[in-house]
């Protein structure tokens, strides 16, 4: 529809009337709106917006909301207010001014409605013109293929000392059960071994002795050291209870040192 | 203007290759240090000047784009766009020409509520984003176009915008209490103030 | 060879916006009926010839692509962290202590097969390294830790491990021969021969 075909001679003529009329209660939720109307309106006196009559222009619509309201049993509240200021602005203009009157004048009042007519329509004017510019991808196009930046990933592992350690106890743990005891046979010193040593070496040494010398001496890790320590002290132990040898300590954590006991040669 | 040339050609290989434009430190940080980056975009921009292919500048970030005068050479190309309403166009231009703007004064300008797809059409083709809120009772959020629109119209700077510098001298742009209605509401407040918050 | 400038620029056009490469054919298609095809492919070869984009024929068709020897320029450098599974931790503490080992001898000693992306990815962390061969039958590569190891866990020498002594001393870190020779081997003795070629 065109929209600019609502012209003077429609006024008088509800049949063309009816026509935009209908258009815009279809439409009410959209863009159109009584600015719309009072700009289509404007547009019908074939002036520059500048030089429009908003006197007449507003009579125009009003003309255009009475018929419409004749045609049609709803007329969106915006129009009808937009109707009710105009209908205001028409009186001030006309009537002459009175001393009291407060706010601006009618003139002002007009040149506010003129003016917002030339927003509206700028930005009409705008959004036409952004429409028909370069918009890329349809009037300027970007490379059809491009060559996207390869993203070559590093990946940066990340693992603590413990949880590698935990790893290896754990994997040795599960494992380990296959042969425990072959492992443990070979680093462990007995107690029975270190009573047979205790026994053949005491005789050799008559006076108090420490008893860490009668370790074996071919001991060469520090868990086999340790295990020959305790076997040999659990050693020396259970021959002081069968009254066979002597146990002192000078001092708590002090060296234990070991003598026979005489009166049972 | 003497430019390393091989700096133009790592410009060039840079700038054909992305599917963006690039910004200037973008392409900073990919180019050797000495690298005169306004001086091989300048370069570039001359070299390609009046070919079927140019060196543009959208939202202040440089791309190749095909010449304009060709576009009807590049149909199949072309890509399909939802065309927008003529509520959303025009929306979309009063929020590019009057930005930071609110709804109320989107709407008071349109002369007519605004649905509320409208606005959703434009943040959905992420043309509009929010900006801050105006000082004012209610704190209204205002809104203004993003970095894509600037890319999707072609143009630089918000100043670009066809006409801008026009409407701005008349007066079109301003925001001020101008509504036809506000006389009739007798108390007279203030609903702009210009400053804003970010949010 | 003298062509239609403008016929050169449409083909440029085209052949940058195209989402594929363009054969002749289809150029001829969409340039004027006057245009000479091979003629402005060549001469637009001849033009991007040492720029930072050149025009390409690719199985036949046209396109435009950033110069090879600026590749690198666009490749971009990304690093994520990940975790080591749990395979690659303890295959990685195997090797840490009893380095230098053998494949077969992890795999034994874990109780299972070591699948190929396992030290793949102890290799891609820089953790792990061929040491050499042993002297036996099918002269297995040997693996070993790197120095990047050492760094990584904090340690000045793989003897730093902690509990390194201890469990050797408890016999945890003998490697169990596992084979007929397994009865012949049961003193002390490394069952592994120290002396190793280096790769």
């Amino acid at each position: 529809m065109d929209k600019g075909s609502f012209d003077e001679a429609g006024q008088r003529n509800p049949e063309v009337i009816a026509h935009p009329v209908q258009a815009l209660l279809v439409d009410l939720d959209g863009y159109e709106g009584p600015l719309d109307v009072l700009l289509l309106l404007a547009r019908d006196q074939k002036v520059d917006l500048l030089k429009i009559s908003i006197l007449q222009l507003a009579e125009q619509y009003l003309t255009f909301i009475e018929q419409a309201r004749s045609l049609r049993l709803e007329v969106a509240a915006d129009y009808l207010v937009m109707a009710a200021w105009l209908a205001y602005l028409k009186s001030r203009l006309l009537l002459p001014p009175e001393k009291d009157d407060e706010g601006p004048s009618g003139e002002e009042l007009a040149e506010r409605l003129a003016f917002m007519l030339r927003k509206l329509e700028a930005m009409r004017g705008a959004a036409d013109k952004l429409m028909d510019g370069r918009i890329t991808g349809r009037d300027r196009m970007a490379r059809g293929r491009p060559e996207a930046i390869r993203i070559l990933r590093h990946s940066r592992y990340h693992c603590t000392l413990r949880e590698l350690l935990h790893a290896y106890a754990a994997q040795k743990e599960r494992k380990g059960i296959t042969n425990p005891l072959r492992l443990m046979r070979e680093a462990v010193f007995s107690v029975e071994q270190a009573l047979a040593r205790l026994e053949r070496m005491l005789g050799s040494l008559p006076e108090w002795t420490d008893l860490m010398s009668y370790l074996p001496d071919n001991l060469a890790t520090p868990f086999s050291r340790r295990s020959a320590q305790a076997s040999t002290l659990l050693a020396s132990l259970q021959m002081a209870k069968e009254g066979r040898l002597e146990l002192r300590q000078g001092q708590t954590f002090g060296p234990i040192q070991v003598k026979m006991r005489k009166d049972t040669e | 203007m003497s430019v390393d040339p091989g700096h133009v050609r790592m410009a060039e290989a840079l700038l054909f290759a992305s599917r963006e434009p690039l910004d200037e430190a973008t392409l900073a940080e990919r180019l050797p240090e000495d690298a005169d980056i306004a001086a091989i975009l300048a370069s570039i921009e001359e070299t390609y000047k009046g070919r079927g292919v140019n060196l543009v500048r959208l939202a202040g970030k440089w791309g190749f784009l095909t010449a304009p005068d060709l576009a009807w050479l590049l149909e199949m190309e072309r890509e399909t766009t939802r065309k927008l309403s003529r509520a959303a166009l025009e929306t979309l231009a009063i929020i590019a020409y009057h930005q930071p703007v609110t709804r109320a004064e989107i709407e008071e300008i349109r002369g007519v509520g605004l649905s509320r797809g409208t606005m959703d059409v434009l943040f959905d083709a992420g043309w509009i984003r929010p900006r801050g809120r105006r000082r004012t009772p209610g704190r209204p959020v205002t809104y203004g176009v993003t970095e894509d629109f600037l890319i999707h119209f072609g143009l630089d700077d918000i100043k670009d915008l066809p006409g801008f510098d026009e409407m701005k001298a008349a007066g079109l742009l301003n925001l001020e209490p101008g509504s036809i209605f506000s006389d009739l509401a007798t108390t007279e407040e203030d609903p702009i103030d210009p400053e804003e918050e970010e949010i």
